[in-house]
């Protein structure tokens, strides 16, 4: 499809993209500046409401092949709406972005939304690295946004240097994948492979180069080690973000590598996922045991369900997929409504220690209720959405007989039950050390029910969701 | 005519790339590590290039291709020295020893 | 014979009115409970009387079904089932009299009289049953209330202690007894007493159930915890520490009677099976002796009484396992009465004096004639001086015993009757006879204690008749079903027994009314064997060392072993490492606070050692990457 | 609604009933419970008589798709193991809502969440698809956590998140085995029913998942050496919390093995029936001595427990109608007896704030309607015939003899010890010379008395007419022996 | 013509083995404006490869876009580091051994492999001459949209390069 007939399918992105600019401008001529993020807010509803309008049911190759709006990137897309729309309510709840950015600070949300559907939608390593380098190097200037402090600072510099090197190694990866197919399409290199049969052992290694900037994108281990790093010292509500948005999108680019590009080579990369699934999972899950910092807690824990994520690809069968699909909404919603409520108490306590959620219940008993459920769904406890997601990648791995796999997996969770319990049993188990109710801006309460009403909806009534993941299976 | 073998370059990259690696691991200095990550990228597109040159069946690709990695990198470099900056702003430091606030 | 179920359910419901109102009722509750063992002792009569005439009655329901396996419970009244009756209603009664004197100030009264009428309709239900299992219920079900009233007054620590040791003593037994069921089921496949029939077992055994001797042997377990035998008999001593009429009526009367109503019940089980049979007669037989050694030294008078029990059930256990039995169950009948009044008789002493001990007592006879002209009966009665009931049944007993051909038997138990006579006498002389030894206030008791110590004195003289020469041995005819039974009289037996019986009574009176020094003397001399009387062959300190100290410890140290080894074998031994290093606090905080086994501790670990790995140093972490994508690489390769 | 979901979600419905109440209406909190509470009591002894007990099959079925696409229905049916576990779900439920008006601190969230915590319960024994299995059974866990962590004593944190988490850790494993099921089975499915009935799993697979959903029930049991999370939980729960652990909690192990692993995978159960013959009789004669070892009252009672839920363990594990119909029994009774004997554990700590058996001595005299409860309760623990543990017992062993005679032989030194620690406790408390320190000791009051009676008649009911609850259940677990191929006997 | 192939060849070695040694200057100096210096001489080096591969348009791109860059670089470097190049210490963390260890082994595997690679030589590709003109018809026809959004990713950069790096007190 050309260019100008592809703009028809480009509203959302079209609308962020003018939001963004649009913010950019006023940005100028405004002193207050938190109207901007509600103008963002708005932009980000209008384009999510606008993409859920119009699901196109079939495949469309916009601009000759380079944005390819098929049923996986449109549940992308969409998914990256919501994270970007809760992700907003977060920063305009959230006290500490430096009154001057604040204006930039939504203008860039806008546009890194606008990245994360390009990931989705990318179909050929021209694009992939595009977008990712496009999320990415908004990410990078996103986490060191409170430039004052010495955290951001580090966090975005340390981010900057891991995710250039991944990205380089990746590009070079890409390089060699490009010589060896010669194609940058994932099609024309899936149409390579299955010519030629015969895999050479380049091809692993240009796939082991490929896989590093995307697993750095997902954090799995052992390309996880910027992640807690970055996710403390970056701003609360980009922390948040970061576990949740480049993350989900790297899978969505992970999947299509693989299952439209590397199909030949895939008792290779099951089996190299299962291992990376399983050592992603306890390594988040173990680091995370020790931790008292929340953010830090939450990072490590971040890690682990990418682990747990990376369990559907090992498992590469159709109830894993659509697990990874469903675990990823669920993740994100979840892992966005607790970072909204680490917002609200950061906010009022200054500190980031689990011990200022000491007590809890007892100040704010919703706040705390609704960090508990959202914590509960992260455990995996039923009936929550986060449980059906767990079922779901434990059902991919089961069905392919991965038994190691599940048994590291099980053990993992109960290990992950417990750093998880720690923080609600600061909350409700220890007494407070005042009793002043925490604050509760409005969007962070609007943030926190839109989480919460979601993971409960979709934990009682996972099937539509499931039905969307099944049907978004269509690369 | 014989062309140069297409390994020669592959070759040629490797090693670039090689030791811009071990530059972005071993540098002290930040902007040693910077510099590092360039040399990886320009090893990447001499890749892209002459594969786009002996193999792929539209020749134009690798070249768009590194025309775009370049934009990226002047990008990245723009931010990191952006990052870099601030940073020596708060730390008054540039050795990436002395950046481990955030560990553990 | 149907109205039969009403004899235990008129205790019952006294039970329950006297239970639910006991505050109201207070001594209204004796009238109550006497008027239901009556009522149970007038339909008793009636059932009794029908059985004389030879008829008998069963009748089953089912109370429990399983597939194909069900326990027909129900009521099974045969000449056997009527003695017991006779014995428990006709006893019981008596005792409820003399209970309303002997208890009359107690605070729990009414109490008293509740557990008193649960017993009775235990005990009937349990005489009545129809099936090994009902059995088995209402003989817990009397163990219970003995062990309520062996604990009434439980304010006394020993009172309590007796209550527990009287119901786990017993309870091994039955364990033994279950176990014996289960094994009597799998190999006969019915437990209904009507269906063990000599031709039954004769065709069971040959199809090869050839455990029936382990299943009797195990029921008999059950029967010498019940019956205090040895080596189980070490609750009945202590459980003295009931209430007098208690020890009449459940230590003495019937209850411990159970164990021998269970093997005479079960008889033709026994005695298919002959291995069974003499375990039967050799634990009754050293029962008998020790019993009765031990009741030589004893100087508690209920403690002589006790032992002599003991030494009686073993004399019973004895004639059963060496064939008789008839002898068993006449000489259960006979005993029931002599061993019910002399312990009423005792009671009606403590009542009299506030004392049990025999050497605070003497020269009783003055001042309680009537409690010592029918204790002199009983005393008479139970060491076989002719004609009193006790002579008979003994008689037959040593006259089995002489002739199963078992010399050492009959010799054994010929002494054990001659030391029978002497330790009753001896408590006789001492208690009755001579001077006060100390200032006691002793009186006569009230008529209500006095009448029943003459009914039963009465019964206790009389009631060998049945079972003599006289009456052609009518009793054994009736018990084994109106065949009657073919015993000839042999004179060495007769002999034998009463010079036993006399030269007992003589010797004890020589001895403490006119030798006072001499039993001293004699103890010094004969030392060890002294003790050993004394010391009850030092049986519960054997108990303590070997079995009650021992799962004292294994319970402590299961307990320890669950506490270290189950619950955290690794996180005890981490605790203990890290104490010595300086991570202690590290561990109190996150361990002991936080979580605490073993896998928890393992995860913390290697937390830490994760946290090693992030240094935060960034060139640190693009190395591991390197790594990771050698990793990687190497994992593509050798997939 | 049919009755089924209605019994499970009428606690939902109140338990946002109480959130909605200020929490200052303390009253108006806890009658909504109650009433809540009283109302699934009776409508689960509605179902207790509307059962029809001579069809084996489920009964009261509900069934609708609720995740389609992986086969999961919202399955629900009743059989005669399942109504007795509803049965005194609901009645404990009632009675431990009514021993909760001791609490006073947080009772709304209390309240909300042992409602939350009922629905739980029921719906694990309601469920027939497995998928919906896990989903009640892992919400059993959360409040609990909070029950025990909250309200508890003093190391309530320690033994919260130790019963959290070791159970969280079996059930994972249950949920790998779940899975397996799912995908062995052809087409795929989680109903129970339908894997029960269609069973030609490999031994292989059978026996791997038949330990994959073990660990999960064995440690909910608990099955000696899954067992060190019960006292611990036990002892610091606050009363009410305990009778519902103890009284229902338990039997979700037990349960599990009766609806999910003995039917579905037959092989397996058989191959590992010495197996968890020799765990239970382990667990019996163990449980019985550490019992004995305990100075806390309810630490001993916790122990007893493990001892007593080797009983079932052991009925479960012989394969025969009498075993199974004992276990079931055994399990319906050991809820009520020592859920009343938390209850009275509760009664006196209430009273004394102390638990250390060493501290009591001749209450009897004190306190004699209390101290006859205790008697009664104490005596149906140790099996004693007319009450309702000897019937279990008895079954029990008489089954278990029928195929491991050592097994039945060494259990009964459990009844033995049985018998010790009680009448030692008995002894320790109600006897012997008054502790002057209690000699204003208050008798035990109406609403406690009420939390016992209803207890007490079911005890003593059963144990006179075992046949009517025996009825009730027998049918279905005969037609499971059958179909295990065990000994109809 | 056979030997201005082999010239032409000869200067591509010569080239390369400039490259690689000015790359390794760049990550072995102690004095990062050297660093800088050697980097460019690289990256020049990397142009003439270009030159090679008949890139001509990449070439220009490379010396003016990144040669431009790495002036920016520079500065920065002089301005920021002017007094902590002078310190004597090692440029150099004790990474360096492990570093090249690991990195050995990468190449061992690398080359191991490439040996076995049939490469598909497309000849009409090699045959085929890209000019500049012919790549802004690319860019502009099916590339306008990866084109595009550069353009945004620009201006993301420019803003987030002026909101993190300008000093406002």
């Amino acid at each position: 499809m050309n260019a100008v007939q592809s703009l028809a399918h480009f509203i959302p992105e079209s609308i962020l993209i003018v939001t963004g600019f649009l913010i950019l401008v006023l940005d100028l001529f405004s002193k207050p500046k938190r109207w901007l993020g509600w103008l963002a807010l708005a932009g980000t509803t209008g384009a999510l409401a606008y993409a859920a309008a119009t699901i196109p049911g079939n495949t469309l190759p916009l601009f000759y092949g380079y944005f390819t709006i098929d049923p996986f990137s449109v549940f992308f897309r969409i998914t990256a709406l919501v994270i970007i729309t809760v992700t907003i309510l977060m920063a305009l709840a959230h006290k500490g972005t430096p009154p001057k950015q604040e204006g930039e600070l939504y203008a860039l949300l806008a546009f890194i939304g606008t990245g994360l559907i390009l990931m989705a939608a990318s179909t050929n390593l021209l694009m992939i690295f595009i977008s990712i380098e496009f999320v990415s190097l908004t990410s990078y200037i996103l986490a060191g946004f409170e430039k004052h402090e010495g955290a951001s600072n580090e966090a975005s510099l340390k981010y900057l240097l891991f995710g250039s090197v991944a990205s380089a190694t990746m590009l070079y990866g890409m390089s060699l994948l490009f010589g060896l197919t010669g194609s940058v399409e994932l099609n024309g290199i899936r149409d390579a492979l299955a010519g030629c049969g015969n895999t050479g052992p380049l091809l692993l290694i240009a796939m082991a180069l490929l896989f590093v900037g995307l697993s750095f994108k997902i954090s799995a281990a052992p390309f996880h080690m910027w992640a807690p790093d970055v996710y403390t010292g970056a701003p609360t509500p980009i922390a948040g973000f970061l576990t949740v948005g480049p993350k989900a999108m790297g899978f969505a680019i992970l999947l299509r590598v693989l299952f439209i590009a590397l199909p030949a080579l895939q008792k290779e990369w099951s089996s190299l996922f299962a291992v990376l699934s399983a050592l992603t999972m306890t390594v988040g899950n173990i680091a995370a045991v020790s931790q008292t910092n929340i953010k830090r807690l939450l990072a490590y824990s971040s890690i682990a369900q990418a682990g747990y994520i990376l369990m559907g690809i090992a498992a590469a069968n159709a109830i894993g997929l659509e697990g990874i699909l469903f675990y990823i909404a669920a993740y994100a919603l979840t892992n966005l409504g607790a970072f909204t409520i680490v917002i609200v108490v950061v906010n009022q306590s200054k500190s980031e220690e689990i011990s200022s959620f000491a007590g809890l219940a007892k100040r704010s008993p919703f706040i705390a209720a609704s960090l508990a459920v959202f914590f509960v769904s992260l455990a995996g406890i039923p009936p929550l959405a986060g449980y059906f997601g767990k079922v779901l990648v434990f059902a991919g791995v089961i069905e392919q007989k991965l038994v190691a796999l599940a048994v590291i997996a099980a053990v993992n969770s109960a290990i992950a039950a417990f750093y998880y319990f720690k923080v609600v049993k600061e909350m409700y188990l220890t007494e407070p050390a005042d009793s002043v109710p925490a604050e509760r801006p409005f969007p962070a309460v609007l943030a926190t029910a839109i989480a919460f009403l979601a993971i409960a909806a979709i934990g009682i009534f996972p099937a539509p969701l499931l039905h969307w993941a099944s049907r978004s299976l269509i690369f | 005519m014989t062309p140069i073998p297409l390994n020669h370059f592959v070759i040629f990259s490797l090693f670039l790339f090689s030791i811009g690696l071990y530059g972005t691991l071993t540098r002290r200095n930040v902007i040693g590590i910077l510099m590092g990550i360039e040399l990886m990228l320009n090893a990447a597109n001499i890749n892209l290039i002459a594969f786009s040159r002996y193999i792929s069946p539209n020749p134009e690709t690798g070249q768009i291709f590194v025309i775009f990695v370049i934009v990226l990198a002047a990008c990245a470099a723009a931010v990191g020295l952006a990052i870099v900056l601030a940073m020596y702003q708060n730390r008054k430091t540039v050795q990436a020893e002395d950046i481990h606030i955030l560990k553990w | 014979m149907a109205y039969a179920y009403l004899i235990p359910v008129f205790p019952f419901i006294a039970f329950l009115i006297i239970i639910f109102n006991g505050k109201r009722l207070k001594h209204q509750s004796a009238a109550i409970a006497i008027g239901g063992s009556l009522l149970a002792a007038a339909v008793s009569t009636v059932v009794i009387l029908n059985t004389l005439k030879g008829a008998t009655y069963s009748h089953t329901f089912e109370w429990i079904r399983i597939g194909t396996f069900s326990l027909n419970f129900g009521i099974l009244i045969d000449p056997l089932t009527a003695m017991m009756l006779f014995v428990v209603t006709y006893v019981g009664s008596m005792i409820f009299i003399y209970s309303v004197g002997y208890m009359h100030e107690d605070p729990r009264f009414s109490r008293f009289f509740a557990y008193l009428s649960l017993f009775m309709a235990s005990m009937l239900g349990l005489v009545l049953s129809s099936h090994y299992v009902q059995l088995f219920i209402f003989w817990e079900l009397v163990g219970l209330c003995s062990y309520f009233l062996i604990g009434f007054w439980f304010e006394k620590p020993s009172a309590a202690k007796a209550g527990m040791k009287a119901f786990i003593t017993t309870k091994i037994g039955d364990v033994g007894f279950l176990i014996g069921l289960f094994l009597l089921f799998t190999c006969a496949g019915t437990l209904q007493f009507k269906d063990f029939t000599p031709e039954f077992l004769a065709a069971k055994t040959q199809a090869g159930g050839g455990l029936f001797a382990l299943a009797a042997i195990l029921i008999f377990a059950g029967a010498c915890g019940k019956s205090a035998q040895f080596p189980l008999h070490v609750w009945l001593p202590d459980a003295m520490e009931g209430p007098t009429p208690v020890s009449a009526l459940i230590h003495a009367a019937t209850m411990v009677a159970a164990g021998v109503y269970l093997v005479a019940r079960s008889f033709v089980l026994f005695a298919q099976f002959p291995q069974a049979l003499e375990v039967v007669a050799v634990i009754g037989t050293i029962t008998a002796f020790m019993a009765a050694f031990i009741a030589l030294t004893a100087t508690d008078i209920k403690k002589v009484l006790a032992y002599s029990t003991i030494s009686q059930l073993g004399y019973m256990m004895a004639a059963l396992g060496l064939g008789g039995f008839s002898a068993g169950t006449f000489h259960l009948m006979t005993h029931a009465f002599f061993k019910a009044l002399l312990f009423l008789g005792a009671g009606s002493v403590i009542h009299g004096t506030q004392t049990q001990d025999l050497r605070e007592m003497g020269g009783l006879f003055p001042r309680m004639k009537i409690t010592s002209l029918t204790f002199l009966v009983a005393a008479l009665a139970i060491s076989g001086v002719p004609p009193l009931s006790g002579f008979f049944s003994k008689d037959e007993i040593l006259l089995t015993a002489y002739e199963s051909g078992s010399r050492v038997i009959f010799l054994i138990l010929l002494v054990t009757s001659f030391m029978t006579a002497f330790y009753m006498f001896r408590l006789f002389v001492l208690a009755f006879l001579g001077k006060p030894r100390k200032k006691i206030h002793a009186h006569e008791s009230p008529a209500v204690m006095t009448v029943p110590l003459s009914v039963l004195a009465l019964f206790s003289a009389v009631l060998g008749i049945p079972g003599s020469p006289y009456w052609n041995h009518w009793f054994q005819g009736f018990i084994h079903g109106g065949h009657a039974q073919e015993i000839h009289v042999n004179l060495f037996v007769v002999k034998c027994s009463v010079a036993a019986a006399f030269s007992g009574i003589a010797l004890a009176v020589i001895l403490y009314r006119f030798l006072p020094k001499v039993p001293e003397w004699l103890a010094k001399i004969f030392k060890p064997l002294y003790l050993v009387s004394y010391n009850k062959f030092w049986l519960d300190e054997l108990y303590q060392l070997i079995f009650i100290g021992p799962f004292k410890k294994i319970s402590q140290l299961l307990f320890r072993f669950d506490a270290v080894i189950v619950d955290g074998a690794v996180n005890q031994s981490a605790v203990q490492t890290v104490n010595l290093s300086a991570l202690k606090n590290w561990f109190d905080q996150h361990i002991v606070d936080g979580t605490v086994n073993g896998v928890a501790w393992i995860t913390q670990r290697m937390s830490r050692i994760l946290r090693k790995l992030q240094t935060g140093l960034i060139q640190n972490y693009l190395l591991i990457l390197l790594l990771g994508l050698l990793f990687t690489i190497v994992i593509g390769f050798y997939r | 609604m049919s009755t089924l979901s209605l019994i499970i979600f009428l606690p939902v419905l109140g338990m946002i009933g109480v959130l909605l109440t200020p929490k200052t209406e303390v009253q108006a909190i806890r009658r909504i419970a109650t009433i809540v509470s009283a109302v699934v009591c009776a409508l689960c002894t509605f179902l207790l008589f509307r059962f029809t007990a001579s069809q084996p099959g489920m009964q009261f079925v509900e069934k609708i798709a609720w995740i389609p696409q992986i086969n999961v229905f919202y399955h629900l049916g009743v059989d005669g193991i399942s109504v007795p576990m509803i049965f005194i779900t609901g009645l404990l439920s009632l009675l431990a809502c009514v021993a909760s008006y001791g609490i006073k601190e947080r009772v709304k969230e209390y309240f909300a969440l042992y409602l939350l915590l009922e629905t739980g319960m029921l719906g694990t024994f309601c469920a027939l698809d497995l998928f919906l299995f896990y989903v009640f059974w892992e919400v059993v866990l959360v409040p609990m956590y909070f029950l025990i962590g909250i309200w508890g004593g003093p190391r309530k944190e320690y033994a919260a998140i130790k019963f959290f988490l070791y159970t969280l850790a079996g059930s994972i494993f249950m949920l790998l085995g779940i899975l397996a099921l799912y995908f062995a089975s052809t087409p795929h499915t989680f109903d129970i029913t339908v894997l029960s009935v269609n069973h030609a799993f490999a031994l292989g697979f059978q026996k791997l998942v038949f330990l994959a959903l073990f660990l999960g029930f064995a440690i909910k049991v608990p099955i000696w050496p899954f067992h060190t999370w019960l006292p611990d939980a036990h002892v610091e729960a606050p009363t009410p919390i305990s009778v519902l652990l103890a009284g229902i909690l338990l039997k979700m192990g037990t349960y599990g093995f009766f609806r999910i692993s003995y039917p579905i995978l037959p092989d397996a159960a058989r191959w590992f029936g010495i197996y968890m013959a020799i765990l239970a009789v382990i667990g019996i004669v163990y449980g019985g001595f550490v019992s004995l070892a305990q100075t806390d009252f309810k630490k001993m009672i916790a122990y007893s427990s493990v001892s007593h839920m080797g009983f079932v363990l052991l009925g479960l594990a012989v394969f025969n109608y009498s075993g199974f119909d004992g276990a079931l029994l055994q399990m319906f009774n050991h809820g009520t007896i020592t859920g009343g004997l938390f209850l009275l554990v509760g009664v006196l700590y209430d009273r004394t704030h102390t638990r250390d058996l060493s501290s009591f001595g001749g209450l009897g005299a004190r306190i004699p309607v209390y101290a006859g409860m205790l008697t009664v309760f104490s005596l149906a623990s140790l099996g004693l015939p007319g009450l309702s543990g000897f019937v279990g017992e008895f079954l029990t062993l008489l089954g278990s003899f029928v195929t491991y005679r050592w097994a039945a032989a060494v259990s009964c030194l459990g009844v033995v010890l049985a018998a010790c620690y009680l009448l030692w406790m008995i002894q320790r408390v109600l006897l012997g010379p008054l502790n002057i320190q209690w000699k204003s000791i208050a008798e035990i009051n109406r609403r406690e008395l009420f939390t016992l009676i209803p207890l007490l008649v079911i005890i003593v009911f059963v144990g006179i007419f075992p046949q009517v609850i025996l009825n009730l259940f027998g049918p279905t677990t005969h037609a499971l022996v059958n179909a295990l191929g065990g000994i109809s006997q | 013509m056979e030997i201005l192939y082999f010239f032409a060849k000869t200067g591509f070695y010569a080239t390369a083995l400039v490259t690689l040694a000015a790359a390794i200057l760049v990550v072995t100096l102690r004095n990062l404006f050297h660093c800088a210096l050697a980097l460019i001489l690289s990256l020049l080096g990397v142009a003439v490869t270009y030159l090679y591969l008949k890139a001509e348009f990449l070439a220009i791109i490379q010396i003016l876009l990144y040669i431009g860059a790495i002036m920016t670089l520079l500065i920065f470097a002089i301005m920021l580091t002017h007094r902590l190049t002078d310190r004597s210490v090692s440029q150099t963390n004790r990474q360096s051994l492990p570093a090249f260890a690991l990195l050995a082994v990468f190449n061992i595997f690398f080359i191991a492999s490439l040996a076995a690679v049939p490469w598909k030589i497309n000849s009409a590709s090699l045959a085929a001459k890209i000019d500049t003109q012919a790549l802004g018809a690319f860019l502009m026809g099916p590339y306008v949209f990866p084109f595009e959004i550069i353009s945004i990713v620009l201006i993301i950069a420019l803003v987030g390069a002026v909101i993190l790096g300008r000093t406002d007190q």
